[in-house]
């Protein structure tokens, strides 16, 4: 048993490090959006190969401790919402990608104000924070921290509802720019993927701190 | 579910040696219940205690209540030969008695003065088909029992207990001295039998534990620290010691 | 690595002295057996074992001596084996834990290492005197059995104590009480080791004379007891008489009532060592 | 009613047990009560130091000294003869002997001790004693050599089954831990085995001088019926028990003082055997459980 | 070890029948889309619920099985699939749900035409064998099927790529009917990632099954 | 990674009894390589090869090349002595000399000669320390090693075995005799022994083996059925033999 502590070790410095990196990833974006700037989007895609990398390893790390360690209680639930934290991780990378692409692919000047009213930056900013919340939830266990994570969620799929109706106004309203609209109306439901997911991983965290099953439950704290 | 055996507020000693404390707990009728916890914690004393079998230590104390199907086993009137009876036993290493296979089994019976050729024939059979041995030794009834492998005497032993009809089956880690595809045929019994059995077992393979069992006590220098549906216990211990005694944490 | 040079020498070194001394043991062994052999052999015959004893060398036999031998061992073991035995199983099985088992055990210990000599001494009281035996074979008997009684209740003892505790365990767990623990499982269990140890303790009652010289057994006894409450002498007190006379005529009388004797008393070993090797082969689970 | 039946049984038994006990008291009882007849006559101060044992002659001296140097020097003889031989084979049997071998050599060799001793007294008068003297000038008919040589035959058994017993008990990890370690066989019997066992082999060597001090027909038989005070090996001596025996032999009146003699001897014999087997029971007892 | 055997059986079931029941929502769709019935939609949103049960049932007998059996080997693949396939199988659901959600919001009969337009009934249809498959591929432990997917899949992709251009043309075409053209235009994100999730489903069969693993793999053959 | 032992198609046979069949492998230098198979496999009789304890053995027959750092030690100049320092051996159940502390650790060296107590002290602290056992020991060094605790005593023991610095340390089955903690405990000394030293280790526990080893060989029959990095054996084993016995589905 000597050696699991270790790999644990191993495997939550991987989580982490995929944590950052996903995050960084939506700062990127956010940045990008911003600016408008390409560039930076295509590091997003860039970075996206990385994230997939951390998942492969952190689902071996995950199937070595399983099969070699046999582990229980509370090392066993860590392992288990690892593989699915990373799992939850990947996904919002690859919407992090999707946003991405949508911005590398030549989006007018003229949409910077449907930016604007998409709130897709406002989105942006709190599924970062989101996020850093679950980075700090996991380094000091801490399940209060990770539970903020429903209240901030309820924000994201309010954004998220009104985007048919800001759509549907704007597409009225410039005719012209019909494409940008459409694609920054795709990209909002991913960022409202992208509360989900998190929400997800809080639900993990609980579990594995808490060892209370949390998901697809309504009242969760 | 019944309890079949309570325990209340046991206390055990061996002269000052103070080796159970304050134990207090209830077993599920046929059910599997483990007992776990480092050496010396007090498991087989306390299996020992269902069946009386420390009766013969000079030492021994007990205050508190152990009952079995309600009754105090620790009156005075008890018989503990018919105790026995009813509350069979198993042990780590496999003990045959050097006679015929046959004789292991009726051995049982015979002690009680059954000598009916046919009576002790049926339940010899039947008890061996229980153990899941009689396939593999119903041509070989008279070869001597030692002539057996580790594994198939141990079912040996579980046949011999199940011909006197116990309600109740001790085991003190009944697959410890065997390899693992012997244990696993063990396990399979023990899972099988537990229909109509009452099964408690002490181990110290805490993966047997798991595999088996209903419920798992877990025990430590003496206390009953922890005594819960063995899902639970092995998911989520509700005790920081169990965890650390489970993950492997320890000391 | 000099030194480890030096150590096989001296290991291999060791081995061929190990090897003289087991050799030396078996040839001093050897020698003697071929020498009785040489001496009392043709002096063995029909005669020598039908003729009761005679100052007259050439005609003197055995007849007494071995007809005695018998009925001593018989009376010897009908008294010692039940005596020695249920001491045995008290001591395995029942007082092993208490003050009486560890005073007995005690007093066992010595007993097995007073010297024959003084079993003569207490048999010339008690059965001679006291009880007025005289210097009969029943008085021979009492005396011999008292001798050989420790031999037996250790045996018994270390016969049961191979036995393993499991096996007691299994049967007390089927509920049997401790007497049939005992009768149905230990004892058969330990029977193999027990029969070995009287074999060899009667084997040593054949083979005494100190004691019953003791006890005033007569070497000339020129009829076949009767009665267990007649003289008697036995092989040994036979052999100590005839060895003891300057004539060399009895001297081979001596020889060949010797060859007699450890005919007896190797073959009741040989049936032990068989006996002992079968029962360790079956206690070995 | 099971009870009862078990309650009668266990009463049988314990009464036998019993029985031995009352061979003990018996023992003692019949020993002392006849030697303080005696020592009411002879003082127990001239009973030890008197150098001459004359009981027998008309010039009568009861000194035990003669009859307790006999018996040290030819049990000294045997021990010295027995033990370096018996304790050779323990360990080459136990360690170094094919198993095959050990098997069928030991209880050849247990046979010596099965030869009854009438037929060893014999040896050593008809085969050893002349040839003693081929060698060593000055051996008489009857000496202590002889029968501490033969004696010391006898007892090569007793020392190299019991030792090689306690040799074999070892558990056999503990000869692999040493072989695993690359030690020779030599070093692992000599560093590991030999003191591991050591009690076990104490204890043989008390019990084998506590057979010797206790021996009788070959010392009757072969060491000669002289109650000398010397330390010469190649003349006669009388032991302990070879006194006994010639007393018996003899037509000695009950309730005489010549009848006591023998008590008196035998109470002597007694202590010295009854000391050395304490001995070996407290030190077996005491190291028993150390492997168990 | 005795034990373990029927708990994997069960296991299986469970995730046969989850597969089932996706499987069967998929199909429901299928039928409340072509004739545009609001109450077969109900269904199943209804059916979410049993399909979310499904999953915390299986959750809990792979925690089960990991925390009790320690097991190895393929059965130690089995259990680490499982977990992931339920997983995905319940965001096919929830997929199948918002999909389902959308026909209940009053769509006009008008919309007809543009369901037609978007191909929806065809990616339907496609989904909706690649998971029959998977069921014949884990009955069967069949990889070969299970890698039908991956070209199954590409198809869905097509057709969701086009949606963009089909939007922007139906939009301009239909000023009248925006909502619609917009909320249909969102659902067919929605099964290009049923497609995506089923091939994730063949992977993880691949991986407990030949114990290669596929994710993120450009040659997955 | 080097290859320190190295067998090429041996075989062994007890008398006529095959016991190890066509064997060939190879052990890499400092990593733990765990031996697993069914009771009877020859995975102690290969084990015992490496250091040459098989050569007490009567009947014992030995075919192929076992080399030990590129030297056949069955040649017939090699000093089994040598060997044994170089190549050391714990056992199944603790075995330390009835001797102190200190004596059991000082032993390998007095028997080489050695008697410089400045050296043996620093050599036995040394060792005891890499042992993890000077801490609870260094009170006692004159206390019998027997007094221990069996955890202890096999630390010891291992302890014992590293004074004479070798390069391999075989072990069979070195902690089915303890209870879970000490394991952990050996399990442990394990990893950190394995930076210095090659460990080969027989265990008839798979857990063990998967949670300590780098590379498993598993044995079957006499055969070496499969022998690959532990991680690989135990998620995709390639042998369908192994898979059923390291899931427990077999015979
Ligand atoms: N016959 C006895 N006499 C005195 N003390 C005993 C006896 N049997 C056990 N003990 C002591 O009682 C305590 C509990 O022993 P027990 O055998 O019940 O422990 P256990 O939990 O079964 O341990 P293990 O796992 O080693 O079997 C220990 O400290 C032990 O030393
Ligand atoms: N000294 C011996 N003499 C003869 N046969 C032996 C000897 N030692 C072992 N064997 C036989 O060799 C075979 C392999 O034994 P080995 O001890 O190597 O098996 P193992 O795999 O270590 O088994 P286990 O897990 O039970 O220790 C067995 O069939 C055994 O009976
Ligand atoms: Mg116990
Ligand atoms: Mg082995
Ligand atoms: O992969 P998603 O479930 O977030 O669409």
């Amino acid at each position: 048993m000597s050696n699991l502590e270790p790999e644990l070790q191993a495997l939550r410095e991987n989580l982490l490090d995929m944590l950052a990196l996903v995050t960084n990833q939506l700062a990127k974006c956010k940045k990008a959006i911003s600016k408008l700037d390409a560039e930076i989007a295509l590091e997003v895609i860039e970075s996206e190969k990385r994230v997939n990398q951390l998942e492969l390893y952190i689902d071996r790390d995950c199937e070595n401790i399983l099969a070699l360690y046999n582990p229980v209680a509370s090392d066993l639930r860590f392992v288990l919402s690892c593989l699915k934290i990373s799992n939850d991780l990947e996904r919002i990378g690859d919407n992090a990608k999707g946003f991405a692409k949508v911005l590398v692919t030549n989006l007018e000047k003229a949409s910077i104000p449907f930016i604007e009213d998409f709130n897709l930056i406002k989105m942006l900013e709190v599924s970062i924070s989101m996020l850093d919340e679950m980075t700090e939830a996991i380094k000091n266990e801490d399940t209060k921290l990770a539970k903020k994570a429903f209240k901030h969620d309820d924000k994201l799929d309010e954004h998220d509802k009104n985007a048919l109706l800001i759509a549907e106004k704007l597409v009225k309203e410039n005719p012209k720019s019909i494409e940008s609209i459409l694609k920054l109306f795709s990209i909002t439901r991913r960022l409202e993927r992208v509360g989900d997911l998190t929400k997800n991983i809080a639900e993990e965290i609980v579990f594995y701190i808490d060892a209370k099953v949390l998901k697809h439950k309504r009242n969760k704290i | 579910m019944k309890h079949i055996i309570e325990v209340t507020k046991a206390n055990i000693y061996y002269g000052t040696n103070h080796v159970l404390k304050n134990i207090s707990m209830s077993i599920n009728e046929n059910s599997v219940t483990a007992f776990i916890g480092p050496s010396g914690c007090g498991k087989s004393t306390l299996l020992r205690c269902f069946n009386r079998m420390n009766d013969y230590i000079d030492d021994f104390i007990k205050e508190g209540d152990i009952l079995i199907e309600g009754k105090d086993i620790y009156k005075k009137k008890v018989q503990v030969e018919e105790l026995r009876q009813k509350v069979g036993m198993v042990f780590q290493k496999p003990n045959p008695f050097p006679k015929t296979i046959y004789e292991n089994v009726a051995y049982g019976l015979r002690i009680q003065g059954i000598n009916d050729k046919s009576v002790i024939d049926e339940r010899v059979e039947k008890s061996l088909n229980r153990a899941a041995l009689w396939k593999e030794v119903k041509d070989s009834l008279n070869k001597s029992a030692l002539s057996l492998s580790g594994g198939q005497q141990q079912r040996l032993c579980i046949a011999r207990t199940l011909a006197v009809k116990p309600s109740i089956i001790l085991m003190d880690e009944p697959a410890s001295a065997l390899d693992p595809i012997s244990t696993a045929k063990i396990e399979e019994l023990i899972n099988e039998l537990k229909e109509h059995y009452t099964i408690v077992i002490v181990t110290h393979n805490m993966q047997q534990a798991a595999r088996i069992s209903d419920k798992t006590a877990f025990f430590y220098l003496g206390e009953l620290i922890e005594y819960d549906k063995t899902k639970d216990l092995f998911i989520k211990p509700k005790q920081k010691v169990t965890e650390n005694y489970i993950t492997g944490r320890f000391g | 690595m000099n030194k480890l040079a030096t150590n096989r020498l001296i290991d291999i070194g060791f081995k061929y002295v190990g090897i003289f001394c087991t050799l030396f043991g078996l040839i001093m062994l050897a020698i003697f057996i071929g020498y009785i052999l040489f001496m009392g052999i043709s002096r063995i015959d029909w005669d020598f074992m039908t003729n009761l004893p005679s100052r007259n060398a050439a005609k003197a036999g055995i007849l007494t001596a071995w007809t005695v031998t018998v009925w001593i061992l018989v009376l010897t073991a009908l008294i010692a084996i039940p005596l020695g035995v249920s001491t045995g199983v008290y001591l395995q099985e029942y007082g092993k834990n208490n003050g009486l088992g560890s005073i007995i055990e005690i007093n066992i210990a010595n007993l097995a290492g007073v010297p024959s000599i003084i079993y003569g001494l207490l048999g010339l009281e008690i059965f001679v005197r006291v009880m007025n035996f005289g210097g009969s074979l029943l008085a021979g008997a009492f005396t011999l059995a008292l001798l050989i009684l420790p031999i037996i209740i250790v045996a018994t003892r270390e016969a049961l104590k191979a036995v393993p505790k499991s096996l007691r365990e299994a049967s007390f767990a089927m509920g049997a009480t401790k007497w049939q623990t005992v009768w149905l499982q230990t004892l058969p269990a330990a029977s193999g080791g027990i029969l070995t140890g009287i074999i060899l303790a009667l084997s040593r009652a054949v083979g005494e004379t100190a004691p019953l010289i003791v006890i005033g057994a007569l070497a000339y006894v020129p009829f076949v007891p009767k009665s267990p409450m007649d003289e008697f002498t036995v092989l040994p007190m036979q052999i100590f008489n005839w060895i003891s006379r300057p004539q060399h005529e009895f001297l081979i009388n001596g020889a060949a009532a010797i060859i007699i004797l450890l005919l007896i008393t190797f073959l009741m070993n040989a049936i032990a060592i068989y006996l002992r090797n079968r029962w360790q082969k079956k206690i070995n689970w | 009613m099971k009870k009862d039946k078990e309650n009668f049984i266990e009463g049988v038994l314990t009464f036998s047990g019993l029985i031995t006990i009352l061979v003990t008291l018996g023992i003692i009882w019949v020993l002392f009560s006849e030697s303080i007849t005696f020592f009411y006559e002879v003082s127990i101060l001239d009973f030890l130091t008197d150098t001459e044992w004359t009981p027998l002659f008309t010039n009568k001296h009861y000194g035990i000294l003669p009859l307790l140097s006999g018996t040290f020097l030819t049990t000294f003889i045997a021990v010295i003869t027995a033990v370096p031989i018996g304790l050779s084979i323990a360990i080459y049997l136990s360690e170094y002997a094919p198993k095959g071998f050990r098997k069928s050599i030991k209880p050849l060799l247990e046979l010596l001790a099965a030869v009854p001793t009438v037929v060893y007294g014999f040896f050593a008068l008809t085969v050893v004693t002349p040839f003693l003297q081929l060698f060593i000038p000055g051996v008489s008919t009857f000496n202590s050599l002889s029968a501490g040589l033969v004696m010391g035959i006898m007892i090569i058994p007793m020392v190299s089954s019991l030792s090689e017993d306690a040799l074999y008990a070892l558990p056999k990890s503990l000869r692999e831990a040493s072989y695993g370690m690359g030690a020779t066989r030599f070093q692992t019997a000599f560093k590991v085995a030999v003191p591991s066992a050591s009690s076990g082999i104490l204890v043989s060597i008390i019990l084998a001088i506590a057979r010797a001090v206790g021996e009788t027909m070959v010392v009757a038989i072969a060491a000669g019926q002289q109650p000398t005070l010397t330390l010469d090996p190649r003349q006669g001596v009388e032991t302990i028990t070879a006194y006994i025996v010639q007393v018996s032999l003899g037509d000695v009146q009950h309730g005489s003082i010549e009848y006591r003699t023998i008590f008196a001897a035998g109470v002597t014999l007694f202590i010295f055997t009854f000391a050395l087997n304490n001995m070996s029971y407290w030190i077996k007892k005491k190291y028993q459980e150390r492997y168990e």
